[in-house]
């Protein structure tokens, strides 16, 4: 009788967008302000605080490497599925065409990621 | 026959009918900012990849007015998007009872922006003390 | 025209009729019942029920005490014997409820609590806050739809019975939404309709309370008894009638006038105590405290305001948080209705229409004298309010004769054949063409100015005391507001959505339901519970009214009204009285029992 | 109307489906005092002005959920919102949003009870218990995991609110998915999984995006937004454990 029912697969795309939601609430106006503000100008922090030698040592670090994949896509993760979502509020309707366009946007970002902090080696 | 014939109005522009929507969309645009944010930060991933001279040249043009200018921008989103996150907190979690009394949304908000703080002042201490 | 056939059709999605038709899906899964209601269930009258329903619950109280309280409270015009079926079934149906979901209120060790209510010499209302209808009409709406085999008619109004080989085998009903009109065939009708406070001016009661399913059994040949009963409630707000539920002094809350003097102890019911004490002072019965109000205005020691006297129902010393808890709704009420916040000033009340303690003359088992045809609710007059409803009482008459209906209609069904379709048809046409008929009317009328005549006129000649005098009026008045009725003029001739037509419809439902209440009133020359006359019938007399009215539909003029007798078993009329007079009384009569 | 008599100015958004190929607004001017609510408003232009003005409304006391509409674009209940808030502005009375408009302020609210029918609105025991056994237990702090949920009134104002029901409206909504987590958070009920699977479905909580509104407009304190967005948690839960336990958590 009950007409059977399709399961979303919404809950993937959902929780990474929650854990990216968090964590730009968390440390994301923090992280703006160090790597676009403060670093560049010179502000508070001393002035070799992101060269390259840091920056790579921090990288090749395990703990980095989570770090730096982390902030990267979970943020692209969280803006994806909002910026979907939003592209239907406003009446674009492109469906499965939009869904590609922003999740496989985060997807590829997220294996660059990965793929560059390999090549940074460890 | 029946004489009905239901009027479906158009949701063309809902957004703009309330100001309860246009706060709304300002706060989903927000992720415009981290996704132009993350890509920023992975174009200096991948540049570090490349090499010091790569990395460099990208920390140089983060002294560009108009990267400085979308980081002021930047900022300011993401810190609304902190805010907002942590307002609807209280609608989007279960409720936390302690001692029989429900935690009053404020609660959930307050600690929630205060958390981020900490956090915050962490992330600015250990990178600090990393390079000191 | 559609049809549709059906085994049992219920008429209201209220209590009652929810109540019906699942005790017919439990009672045979196979009988397809047609539950058609003008409203959305969910939104019946039953929703803005408050206070509670009463079940016997606590160790010390006992059957025989609800049976005490409801036929004294009922001033001895009760039907004792199903009085007797009614109380030792009200637990099990409450409980019934809980088990289907419905939030009681809750005593720290997880049992349902109970509190006090007005004429109940023991707590024993069953209570959801003060949300108690709302609850419990959600819950029954939402467990009917467990049932396959009730299918709903929502947003059907019913216009009329269909009456065939002298039994009763269907209704005629309009779909709202369309316009058009359905007949519905059924070996067996429940009507389960609600009351009728509408027809009065300041009332408690929702815009669907308009007597609809009296009327339509009653023009069927079908007596209404016991219509002179209105009850007035004590506590409502001023211009609007919304009502500040009993549960309010259920709780501790004080009735002052004017020079913040707890009258009541003026009038038997004293002596005024700081604990609520029940069946004194403010938990008294609702018919004794409006009339004290009564007095008090004639007295001049009530209060003036914009909508007439007032007194104060004062709640500041129960303190804002038992009031948020206990009676949230009513805080809201107050709050915004009103503007006041009720920790901190006292609530102006009057006392407004509430319940039609008449209705529909049906047996202990809900089945009227047309066969085929049940009633249950507060469209029924099943015999256990007598002359004053006691509060909480109502709630619980709804599921426990909403399911004696629902079994004893399915147990009709079961027993007669399907009528003749084509006969019914034709029954269904001629009164499709005699409702579309009233919907052309070009006369001169509104029905917004005959509406509030009848309101008025019937405030006039049936408030909380009466004269022949002014009964007449309201006769006579009535009688000229049905002429004036078929001189309607309507705005709205269109199908979709009609409201205006439906309210044409009720109207005339309304000045029947009213005729039969004023004429009734005018022959009872005594004053029993709610039926209160100062004109030489102050008293109650036994001798000539222990009886039940009866009112039969006349075409074209009054009613006619005889009497019925009322079976007592073991309860003989005595003294009807409160507070420490009540206690002597009782006393005085276990004595005499020995 | 009397002389020197204040008024105030309604204008209501009508439709007609037999005469008109779209709604319309049409102005009445009616008396004012300052404790009319909206619903009196629009039953002074039904009695005395306009007999053809349809809308629904019965219990005058914010409790039957029948006289919902928009009043200057904000989901309301006419009768618990006056007109002594605007006076002496025109006030904008509108069908509510999001849904057919059957005539003037009347909507088609059938889709809703579908979807109310659909999620199986009743106690599926958790254990069988017979009325002679009495009650069920069930404490204070019990009650009160359910007992906000439990008291949605079905005025449809949080559908009138909701964006994502106006995009979609096959979305379940917040009022459905609040009575839903009403009866799952119910110590007596026993049917959570087999609500699940509405729930996690397609038309299911996935579909809110946490706009809250619905909670904003919710003139009897459900929160329906809170309802929605803990089962979306509740889902997605379910929707991972199965990979673990694969007879355990959904089906
Ligand atoms: C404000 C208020 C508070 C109250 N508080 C209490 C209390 O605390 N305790 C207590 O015991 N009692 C209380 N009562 C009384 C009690 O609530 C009512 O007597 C009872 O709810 C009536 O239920 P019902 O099922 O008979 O009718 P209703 O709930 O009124 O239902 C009537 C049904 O019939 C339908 N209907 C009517 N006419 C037609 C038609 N022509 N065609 C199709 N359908 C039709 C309606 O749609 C509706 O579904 C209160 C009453 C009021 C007004
Ligand atoms: S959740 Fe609130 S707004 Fe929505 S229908 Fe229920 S009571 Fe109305
Ligand atoms: S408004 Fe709609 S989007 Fe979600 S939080 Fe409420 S259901
Ligand atoms: S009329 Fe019942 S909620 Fe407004």
């Amino acid at each position: 009788m009950k007409p059977t029912l399709k399961r979303s697969n919404a809950p993937i795309f959902w929780a990474l967008f929650g854990a990216g939601g968090m964590l730009s609430a968390l440390i994301g106006p923090m992280l703006v302000f160090i790597t676009g503000l403060a670093v560049p100008l010179g502000l508070l922090l001393p002035a070799d605080t992101m060269s390259y030698a840091h920056v790579l040592a921090f990288a090749r670090n395990w703990a980095g490497k989570a770090f730096i994949l982390a902030v990267i896509a979970l943020f692209l993760w969280h803006a994806a599925h909002r910026i979907f979502h939003s592209l239907h509020d406003v009446g674009v309707h492109a469906g499965t065409g939009a869904k590609l366009v922003c999740y496989g946007l985060a997807l590829v970002g997220t294996v660059i990621a990965a793929w560059a902090l390999l090549a940074v080696g460890f | 026959m029946s004489k009905r014939r239901p009027y479906v109005r158009s949701m063309d522009g809902w957004w703009r009918r309330n100001p309860y929507f246009v706060e709304y969309m300002i706060h989903e645009g927000t992720a415009l900012f981290v996704a132009a944010y993350a890509g920023i930060l992975l174009a200096g991933l991948v540049r570090l990849a490349e090499g010091e001279a790569a990395w460099n040249a990208w920390l140089a043009a983060l002294k560009n007015p108009w990267y400085v200018g979308f980081h002021l921008f930047a900022l300011a989103a993401l810190a609304y998007h902190s805010f907002t996150w942590f307002k609807i907190m209280p609608r989007t979690m279960p409720p936390v009872i302690v001692e029989g009394q429900r935690l009053p949304a404020w609660v959930i908000t307050g600690g929630g922006l205060a958390a981020a703080v900490v956090a915050s002042l962490i992330l600015l201490g250990v990178v600090w003390g990393m390079v000191r | 025209m559609e049809s549709y056939r059906a085994d049992v059709v219920i008429v209201g999605g209220g209590g009652a009729g929810l109540r019906a038709a699942i005790a017919v899906a439990e009672a045979d899964p196979e009988l397809r019942i047609a539950l058609v209601s003008k409203v959305y269930p969910m939104r019946s009258h039953t929703v803005a029920a408050e206070g509670g329903s009463a079940g016997v619950k606590q160790a010390s109280d006992s059957l025989e005490y609800h049976f005490n309280d409801t036929v004294h409270g009922g001033d001895w015009l009760c039907e004792q014997d199903v009085v007797d079926y009614f109380v030792a079934h009200c637990s099990e149906e409450l409980t019934q409820l809980e088990h289907w979901g419905c939030p009681w209120s809750r005593t720290p060790d997880g049992r349902v609590n109970v509190r006090a209510f007005g004429g109940m010499k023991i707590e024993r209302t069953w209570f959801a806050a003060d949300k108690t209808g709302f609850h419990m009409l959600h819950t029954l709406f939402q467990t009917s739809i467990k049932y396959p085999s009730i299918k709903r008619f929502d947003e059907h109004f019913c216009v009329d019975l269909l009456v065939d080989d002298g039994r009763v085998q269907g209704v005629v009903a309009i779909e709202i939404a369309s316009g058009e009109l359905l007949c519905i065939e059924g070996r067996a009708v429940v009507i389960a309709t609600g009351g009728a406070g509408r027809v009065f001016r300041e009332n408690t009661n929702g815009g669907v309370v308009t007597g609809d399913g009296m009327a339509l059994a009653y023009r069927h040949g079908v007596p209404l008894r016991d219509m002179e009963f209105v009850q007035y409630h004590p506590t409502c707000m001023p211009g609007t009638g919304l009502l500040f539920t009993e549960a309010c002094r259920g709780e501790g809350g004080f009735l002052v006038n004017k020079d913040g003097y707890r009258y009541l102890q003026d009038y038997g019911l004293g002596p005024a105590e700081e604990k609520p004490r029940n069946k004194f002072m403010e938990l008294g019965p609702r018919d004794r405290l409006s009339q004290a109000f009564w007095y008090e205005q004639q007295k001049g020691r009530t209060i003036e305001g914009q909508y007439g006297s007032v007194v104060h129902l004062d709640l500041r010393h129960l303190g804002e948080a038992k009031l948020r808890e206990r009676l949230p709704q009513i805080y809201e009420l107050a709050e915004q209705f009103l503007g006041i916040d009720p920790a901190r000033t006292p609530i102006p009340v009057r006392p407004a229409v509430h319940y039609t303690m008449g209705g529909i003359l049906v047996d202990g088992r809900c089945a009227s004298p047309l066969p085929g045809l049940y009633a249950a609710g507060e469209c029924s007059s099943v015999g256990i309010h007598g002359a004053n409803r006691l509060g909480s009482n109502s709630l619980s008459e709804l599921l426990v004769f909403g399911k004696v209906s629902g079994v004893e209609a399915a147990r009709f069904a079961r027993s007669v054949a399907a009528g003749n379709s084509a006969s019914l048809n034709r029954q269904a046409q001629a009164v499709e063409r005699r409702v579309q008929g009233l919907k052309l009317g070009r006369g001169n009328e509104r029905i917004a100015v005959l509406r509030k005549e009848m309101a008025q006129t019937m405030e006039d000649g049936c408030g909380i005391y009466r004269l022949a005098a002014t009964m007449q009026q309201t006769c006579d008045k009535l009688e000229e507001l049905k002429q004036r009725f078929r001189n309607l003029r309507l705005d709205d001739q269109s199908s979709v959505w009609n409201t205006e037509w439906l309210l044409a419809i009720e109207l005339e439902y309304q000045l029947d339901v009213a005729q039969a209440m004023a004429c009734s009133a005018l022959e009872r020359r005594e004053s029993r519970g709610a039926h209160q006359r100062l004109d030489g019938f102050e008293q109650r007399d036994d001798v000539n009214f222990l009886k039940h009215s009866q009112a039969h539909y006349v075409a074209g003029g009054p009613p006619r009204i005889d009497y019925g007798s009322v079976r007592i078993t073991r309860s003989q009329p005595g003294t009807r009285a409160y507070g420490a007079a009540g206690e002597q009384a009782e006393q005085e009569r276990k004595a005499s029992h020995g | 109307m009397a002389e020197g008599q204040k008024t105030i100015e309604i204008e209501v958004l009508r439709y007609h489906p037999e005469n008109d190929t779209e709604p319309h607004a049409q102005v009445f001017e009616i008396p004012f005092t300052d404790d009319m609510s909206v619903l009196q408003g629009v039953q002074y232009i039904k009695d005395h002005l306009d007999g053809s003005l349809s809308f629904r409304w019965s219990c005058r006391m914010a409790i039957c959920g029948s006289c919902g509409m928009m009043i200057n674009g904000v989901p309301s209940l006419s009768c618990q919102t006056f007109l002594r808030d605007y006076y002496p502005a025109r006030v904008r009375v509108e069908a509510l949003a999001h849904f057919p408009i059957e005539r003037d302020l009347v909507v088609n609210m059938e889709g809703f009870i579908e979807k109310l029918e659909s999620i199986q609105p009743y106690i599926i025991p958790r254990e069988a218990r017979t009325l002679s056994e009495g009650e069920y237990l069930q404490t204070p702090e019990q009650l009160g995991a359910y007992e906000q949920f439990s008291s949605c009134i079905n005025c449809l104002l949080c559908y009138a609110a909701c964006p994502q029901f106006g995009l979609n409206s096959r979305f379940v909504g917040p009022a459905a998915l609040a009575l839903l987590h009403r009866y799952n958070a119910d110590s007596r009920d026993g049917g959570k999984a087999e609500r699940m699977e509405l729930v996690n479905s397609e038309d299911g909580v996935f579909n809110c995006t946490a706009v809250g509104y619905c909670s904003e407009v919710c003139p009897k304190h459900v929160d329906p937004a809170n309802a929605v967005n803990q089962n979306k948690t509740n889902s997605a839960i379910d929707y991972f454990l199965r990979f673990l336990a694969p007879k355990g958590g959904a089906r």
